[in-house]
Formats: C-alpha cells, structure tokens, sequence
C-alpha cells in the first residue's frame, strides 16, 4: 500500500475496518500512558535543550560582543590617548559602537576596591572604552593598530571567559537534545512492543479474519490506525501535562544570568507540538513493521 | 418440513448472493473446486498424511471419517490454504495454491466457507457482527443483505441470542453461529469440521439441511465428523461420498456406513 | 500472605509455581524494557540530582565560606588598622582564618585596571584581608566591632552574590530530583499496566488453574515474582548502560565553576544501585496489586 | 474388553490416590456430595434456570441432557461454584458455597474433577505437564503418580502426544486430555461436559468405561450430553439417572431414553 493511501486511512478511517480490532484493553492503556509518559519527559527535555540554547546564545551575545580598551597612560596624555583610540575605533570594520567611560561609571566600577568617593583625579586611574562588536570584528588587527598608535592601549576582548562558558551552555545543550533523542527512542520501541502485544494477543482475531477471506493489508490498516491514533492521543495528553508543569514551574531569580528559566518563550511552543506528532509518526512505522512481521509470521 | 425449508425462504439469500457474485465467482465448468494431488503432510515427526489424492467437483457431497487424531481437520486445513503440503499440490479452482500471492489466496479464500473446529469469534463484537463479517471483508454494505441475515440467523436458532458476544453464547449456539458465518457469502464450497459435535439430535438434522439445501444449489460440501448417525441420515436426501483417513491415506468407506 | 513469605517465595522460588507462567511474550519484554529505559532515564536524572547539589555545596562553600575586609585609610594608618582587624578577627567566633593580602596578591587583583607593572606605593589602594569563615560567623557584629574600632574597615561579605547562586543551584537540584521521581512513577505506572495486559492475556491460565483447585495466593505468586524479576532485570541493564553512557560523558573544560561535571563520584554509585532496587519494589507492588484486584475480577 | 480395563491397572491409580487423599476426602456417609436447594439463574436478562433442585449422591450416576442452550453448561458451572445461584444455595459436600472463602472453595475443589465443553489448557506446558497440573497445585510432588500418569495416558490415547503442546492436539486429543486432567487427583465427583462430543464411537465407549469403573469404586459422576447413544450404551453398564432441563426445570427423563 501507498503511504497516500495508508495517510488518507488514517486520517478518514473506515468505519467496518476499525471495528475488528478490540477498541481497549491493558496494552491500549499501555500505548496511550507510554506515549503520554514520554511526551511529558519530552517537553522537560526540551525545555532543557531551548533554554541553553538561548544561555549560549545570551552569553555568546553579551561577551563575544563587548570589548574593553584599558587605557594606562600619564594623565597629561590620557585625554589624547583616548581621543586616539576612539578616532581608530571608528574607523575599524566590526565595531558597531565605542564610547569613553564617564568618570561616574569608572568610579563606581572602582567602587569595591576604594570606597565610592575616590577622586579620580589623584589617582593614575586608567580610562576605560567601552567597545561594542559587530560581524567582522577582527581583535588581532586592533591590537596591532592600536600598539602603532596608542601606545598605552590594552585591548580586553574577554576571550579568557568566552570558550569555557560557550563550551558550558553547548554541554547542557547536547545534553538536553540527548534526552530528548534518547526519549524519542524510547517511544519507539515501547509503542513497537506494545503493538507486537496486542498483535500477540490479538493472534485469534486475526486468525479469524483470515479465515473469512481478509487480506493483510486490511488487517494491518486497522491495527496501525487504532496504535497510531493511540500514540498521538497519549502524545497530545502528554505533550499538554508537560507544557503545564514548565508553565507553573517558578520563574527563576532576578538576576541570575547563567540558569536561565526552562520556560517556553514564542515559537518554542509551536516546536512541542512536534512532540505528539513525532509519537504519532513513530507509532506508525513501529505498528507498521511490527503488524507486516506479525501476518508474516502467523500466514 | 422440508417445504417449511423452502418456505422459509432461506435460499434466496443464497441465490442472490451467488448471483451478486456471479462475475467473479462462477465455477468454471468441469474443473474441480478444490484438488489434493499427492499431498503429504507432515507436523513436524512423522507423516501423518502420505499420498493423499482428493478432488472435490462442483455440486457433490463429501463426508469425511477416521478415529480421533487421524488428520480430519489437517486435511480441511490443506483444503483451504491454511497449511501448504509438504510434498504434492493444492489446486484451488484449477489455480494452484503455493503459486498464489497471500492477497490472492484471501480473495479466493471468500468463495470459501468454512466451518472450524474449535469456532473462534471477533470477542468484542456482537453474534450478528461477527455473522455480517464475511461480508464487511469482502467490502460489501452490511444493509444490503440484511433481511438474508435476519432469516440465516432464524434458521439456526440464533435470533434471541444475535445482540449476545460471543463468550456468552453456549457450545451449541457457537457452532450454529460459526456455520452461519460460513454460509453468509454464498461460497462455492463449504468445508465444515464437525459442525454438529456440541448440538442435539434435532438441531443437528435442522443443520444439515440447510447443508443439503445449498448443495442441491450446486454448493460443493464437505464434512468432516465422527457421527455416524448424520451421515446415514444425509444419505436418505442427498448423494454423499463418505471418505475415511486410515493410514494417512484417504478411502472411500464401504456401503455399510 | 506476608511479607515475609512473599519475600522468601520471591527469593528462592517455587520450580513447580513458576512454570504456570508463560516465560516469555511481549508484555514481558514490555515490561524488561520499560524498566531499563526508566532506569537509564534515571541514572542521567540522578547524576543531574546530584551534580547539582555538588554544585551548589561548592558555591555555598566558595562564597559563604570567605569574606573579604577592605581597610580603606591614609597610608600611615594602613599598616595599624590592619593590625587592629586581624587582632579583631582573632577574637571573632566563626573566623576560621584571616589574613592580610601580600602586595603581589593585590597587585595582580588589580591588574586589570592598572596593569601588571603599578607602584602600588603610588596608589593609595586599600589594603585587602582575606577571612575564611566556619560555623557561627556572624557578619552584622563583626560589623559592628569593625566600625568602633577600624574605622576604615568596610566587610564585604558576598552575601549579594550568594542568594541568587544558590537558588539556582537548588533550582537545578530540583529540576533532577523531580525528574527522578517522575521517572519512578512512570516505572510504576507502566509495570502496573504491564502486569496487568499480561494477567488479562493470561485469564485463560487463571481459569484453568482456578479448575484444578488453585488458590489466589498460589496464582498471584507466580506472577508477582515473575515480573519483580522482570523488573529488577530490566532496571540492572537499564542502569548499567546509564552509568556506562554518564561514565562515558566527555569531561567538562576545565575552569568551568559553574556547570560541574555529570558523572558520579564514589558513593554516588552506591546511589545508582538503589535504581534497579526502586523498579524491583515498584513492580512487586504493583503486580501484586493488579494480580490481586485481576483475580477478585475473574472470580 | 472390560477384564482388559482392570487387568490395565488403571484402577490402581484411583485406588492409590484416593486413599492418599481419603483423610480429607472422605465423604461423610449419608451427606450429598453437591446439593442445589431451589436454584435459580439467570445472566441478566430472562431467569434462565428456575426453581432447580438437584442432589448428587455419593456413589450415584447421572446424565444431564437438553437442548442446545437449555442450560447444561450454566447448571455445571453451578455444581462447582464456578457461578454463584441468583436465588437458592448450592451445598458442597454439605457446606455453602455462599458462605465459604474464594480459599475453601479453590480447596474443595480439587475434590471434584471438572471436564469443560471448551477444553483450555496451559499452552506452554506439555500435555503431560498439563495432566499433571491438578497434582502440583495440590502440592504434591509429581514424581509420586509417575507410574499412575503413563497409565492414564495410555488409557485415554495420549501416550505419543505426551511431550506435545496443547495447542498441536487435535479435538478429540484435547478432550481426552481434559479428562484425564479431570480425574488425575482421583476426585470424589466428576463433572463433565460433552466429555464425547469429538471423538468418534470406539474412543466414546472407552471413555465411557473409565467413568464406569470411577462410579464402580464410589465416585459421583454427572455427564452432561446430547449423545443419546452414549447414554443408551451406559445404561447397559451402570445405574444412571437421565435428567432433562426443559424450560428452565431438571426432570427426570422417561425410561423411553
Ligand atoms: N500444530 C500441530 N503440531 C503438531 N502436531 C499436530 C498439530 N496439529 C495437529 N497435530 C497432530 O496431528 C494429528 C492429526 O490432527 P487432526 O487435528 O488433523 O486430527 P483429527 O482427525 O481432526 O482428530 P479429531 O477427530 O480428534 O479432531 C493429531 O495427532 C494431532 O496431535
Ligand atoms: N456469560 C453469559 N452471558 C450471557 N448469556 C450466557 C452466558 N453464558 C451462557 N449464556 C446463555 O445461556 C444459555 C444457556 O447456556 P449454556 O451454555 O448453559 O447452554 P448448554 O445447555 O450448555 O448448551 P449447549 O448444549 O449448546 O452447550 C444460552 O442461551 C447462552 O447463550
Ligand atoms: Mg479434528
Ligand atoms: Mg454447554
């Protein structure tokens, strides 16, 4: 049979067809709660898998576009040390945004180390720039650029923390897609050996219906549409069960940027509502296999 | 009581059908409607059928004896398909069987009516539904034959009971329902296996002319029973051939029996 | 029956009991693999569990366990208030530990602002004191005592770091153990609803032992050991290829504080051994359950 | 042919076990072994047994006949507390059923020996295991009766088939099977139901003689059958009441069967 075939079955159904399988039983249940069980994990999974997703990409953000140009350099020619750097900045491909810290701001951020009225002013303080990157931002060319003419510049792109945090959020990330393969996989085989047990205990029916002249392909369609319609009812309730418990799961503290919430934001949720219909599918090719392995063998 | 029979109108069921199914159902003429040729059989240890040559022509009535275990319901099994022999050739109608796709086997399988042993029912569907099956397999509406039905279904004596599952039905009535089955589509055969172990005497000759009613019908019947009984009864109204396994081979019994 | 029998049955067996099971067929290795899927799941959510609180113990440690006293004052006085806090500290309850940074310590701390190479002679930088706390400290009345007595001393005790950490470090610590559990009612739903799609597969062989005169307890018996085993099998593959597959985890980078390692140290393991044992306790109860609420059924 | 039934030594079987076992299976002189006291039954709808009063002396023969669907099954099924009476009491060995545990009555049970119409087995088990069956349950070991088993094997037919799968029997085959399984633990009632309807006349007589010779050493025996000739050759050899369910009652048949 045609996969358009066996899909406009599956989806119309065929009123006489469906009524030979038995409508429940244990192994029913067991299908429907399966997939239900494993959409629920699922949707935590991905939730999991989203959000460091979104952490890599914040931090990947927030550090690898931010760069700061230390400036040490006797007061007498700070002012135009810095004029310097700003006037090559500007004209360096890559760099979205460069501006002078304001006395203010640099007194704060000297804060926890001389009480917040230091004065500036009797203290060889370096001027800080703050440097926001862009695509194309090239580290090694400024550096070379500004030692030829701002002698007293250091570039901090804040390389030394980027390739270890990056390398964090990617690990939760894999380990979050992991999971949800791993899951995936589970649904298969236990939808495929849930449907090898009703096939099993359903050896008289089809016994039965080969005696009054059925052919496999009708015996199939019936079973592989009742596991189907199973797997993606239990995804569905599943699917639901998970996306409510992420939903009231407690939003995390203010102001911790490196866990962030395992909600779902926008699109992510059009994304679970994969979840049932990869059950669904899965379903499908398991019942399938499993229902052409069971006639073959009982011919 | 045999007018009572016809009066009943139950044959209409059966040439209507057979007749709605003409076009593809016809017997060609002269051939056989089943052939066993040099069949053996085999489960496995020993032979249990060696040599077995039978063919069955359209319209005649087989009875088929042997002592319990001498391969009765193998050699009904070999008759339709469900088992393939291990040396020799099954023909059904001039086609032979090992040669055949399963889906074609299933086609031919409608043309077929057969009585098992051990009847076994769809559990979860009604007496009716499971009667009605044959013909919802073969993609026919259920409403057309509806009226044949209700009057099958009076005639083995299972009106009251037609709402009833399966499990609920006692030895008897299983085996009314499971005949009834087997004749619903009009086939061009009927094989019965024991059809009347579990019923009373009078049930049973209320049964058997219904089988002597499609026979005279151009039906191909066979039997397979230990009754003694049924057999001399049937030879009173019809033509039968009474086959016996001894040996693993089939013989025509004697005009004793 | 007690559970002492039952226990005693369920250890050494019965040869005779034991075969009026069928060995074998789909719900059983429906069930074998429900509980080895559950317990893999399991492992990686206990190794979440417990990586989490690692963590979060080594955060509680790193940040509750240190403060730091910035002693901000001319330079003359520096050298006596520091004295005066160390003095102070000695005789507070729940300092473990304090001492004045070395100038080279202060100097790379400071790096980043002034450079490597700074005068710190030049600068008027406060002098630094590192305090390592224990059991009992008490930062408000240090507090107190400090400002009487060094009045150029400001304890900073990181406390604006530490809520937030440890909230999401208990977050993730949740997170695991939740998932723990919900794998654990998962186990037992799908053995329970296993166990039953095999005693309704079986009514025929609790009709027939019914014939002969079997008793409930007799029936029951077989099947709960049957799937007990069938459960603590499935949970002993289950969690060895999970702690195969944790083992097996590429190490994460070094450096990385945040985002502990997954795998399992020492005693953890012993905690995994208790997997297998939950899908073996959760199975006996359950089978037990079913079979006894099955056979009242088929009475 | 009957000197052959001693001289095989199957006696000895039920002799040896139902001594084994008489510390708890005697019968207390005088008591009826079952009673039904104005039973009736029915499955929900229509009362399908009325004002049923039935009392199975030990020692005694019975036959139990009627239409298909009368009730014979139902009434047996109530004769061992497989189904409980609408109204009325059913008395086992002279003690309600109604008011014993599931536990009592699983124990009493393996005092009567029961031959289903529809013959279930273990299907993983060999036949022989499944014989066998009713010893382990009692807890006795199989070992005991090894010698008693091949006996009651050959008796019944089912030597070679021993070592076969109930599945791989054939109807007659399971019948036997099931009786030998009814009368291994060498029971003090024996209830069987179409015990006859598979096999042919020859095995019939045979199995009929075994039921003979257990009512010969004190053993109740009800057989429910439409087989009027298995009834006709019993009474030849043994004391047999022939009751009758017609609509919903037991009679007494006349002696005209
Ligand atoms: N699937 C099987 N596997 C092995 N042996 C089998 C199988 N089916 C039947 N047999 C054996 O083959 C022999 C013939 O079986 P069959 O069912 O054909 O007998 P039968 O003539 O119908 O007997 P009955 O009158 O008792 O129904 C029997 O001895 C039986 O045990
Ligand atoms: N579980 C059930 N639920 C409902 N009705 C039932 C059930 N079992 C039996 N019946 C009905 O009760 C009636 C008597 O059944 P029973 O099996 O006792 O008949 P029987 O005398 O043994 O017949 P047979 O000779 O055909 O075996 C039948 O009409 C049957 O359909
Ligand atoms: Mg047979
Ligand atoms: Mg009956």
């Amino acid at each position: 049979m045609t996969w358009r075939e066996d899909l406009r079955y599956l989806v119309l159904g065929d009123g006489q067809a469906d009524r030979i399988v038995p409508p429940s039983g244990f192994t029913a249940r067991l299908t429907v709660f399966a997939a239900a069980a494993m959409a629920f994990l699922a949707v935590f999974a991905l939730a999991l898998a989203l959000a460091s997703n979104r952490l890599a990409h914040r931090w990947g953000a927030e550090l690898a576009g931010s760069s700061t140009i230390r400036i040490v350099a006797p007061e007498t020619q700070l002012g135009q040390q810095t004029e310097a750097a700003l006037g090559i900045l500007e004209t360096t491909p890559g760099v979205a945004f460069a501006r002078a810290l304001t006395p203010d701001e640099q007194r704060s951020l000297l804060a926890p180390w001389f009480g917040r009225d230091v004065d500036l002013q009797a203290l060889p303080v370096p001027q800080l720039i703050e440097v926001i990157e862009e695509e194309g931002f090239d580290p090694a060319g400024l550096r070379l650029r500004l030692a030829a003419e701002v002698p007293g510049a250091v570039l901090d792109d804040h390389g030394r923390w980027r390739g270890p945090l990056l390398a964090s959020a990617n690990r939760l990330r894999g380990l979050g897609w992991l999971s949800t393969v791993l899951l995936a996989a589970s649904v298969a085989a236990m939808v495929s050996l849930a449907a090898q047990a009703s096939l099993a205990a359903n050896a008289q029916v089809i016994a039965v219906l080969r005696l009054v002249g059925a052919t496999d392909r009708y015996i199939a369609q019936a079973f592989v549409r009742r596991f189907t319609l199973r797997a993606l009812g239990g995804g569905v309730l599943g699917t639901l069960a998970g996306g409510v418990a992420v939903a009231s799961l407690p939003a995390p503290p203010e102001s911790v940027g490196f866990l962030e919430g395992l909600g779902f934001a926008g699109a992510d949720w059009l994304l679970t509502l994969c979840i049932p219909l990869l059950c669904a599918v899965v379903a499908f090719a398991a019942t399938k296999t499993a229902a052409h392995r069971a006639l073959k063998r009982l011919a | 009581m045999l007018k009572a029979l016809t009066a009943l109108a139950y044959p209409r069921l059966c040439i209507e059908t057979g007749r709605a199914l003409g076009h593809k159902g016809a017997v060609t003429p002269g051939a056989c409607v089943i052939e066993l040729e040099n069949v053996a059989y085999s489960y496995g240890d020993g032979a249990l059928l060696t040599q077995v040559s039978l063919t069955l022509a359209p319209g005649s009535f087989h009875f088929l004896t042997g002592p319990s275990g001498a391969g009765k319901t193998t050699l009904l099994k070999l008759c339709y398909g469900a088992l393939h022999p291990t040396t020799g050739n099954t023909l059904f109608f001039g086609e032979d069987v090992s040669r055949m796709s399963r889906d074609a086997v299933a086609n031919l399988r409608r043309r077929v009516g057969v009585v098992h042993q051990d009847c076994s029912f769809l559990d979860h569907l009604s007496v009716a539904d499971n009667i009605r099956l044959p013909l919802s397999v073969a993609g026919r509406q259920a409403e057309e034959a509806r009226e044949d039905l209700a009057e099958l279904m009076a005639w083995v004596g299972l009106t009251e009971r037609a709402q009833a599952l399966p499990p609920e039905l006692s030895g008897g009535e299983r085996q009314r329902a499971a005949l009834a089955r087997a004749v619903i589509l009009s086939p061009d055969v009927l094989l019965a296996d024991e059809p009347t172990g579990n019923v009373d005497w009078e049930m049973s000759q209320r049964l058997l002319r219904l089988l002597v009613e499609l026979n005279r019908m151009g039906k191909t019947v066979l039997i397979a029973t230990h009754d003694l009984s049924l057999i001399r009864a049937a030879k009173t109204q019809v033509q039968a051939r009474v086959l016996r396994i001894v040996g693993g081979q089939v013989q025509q019994a004697g005009a004793d029996l």
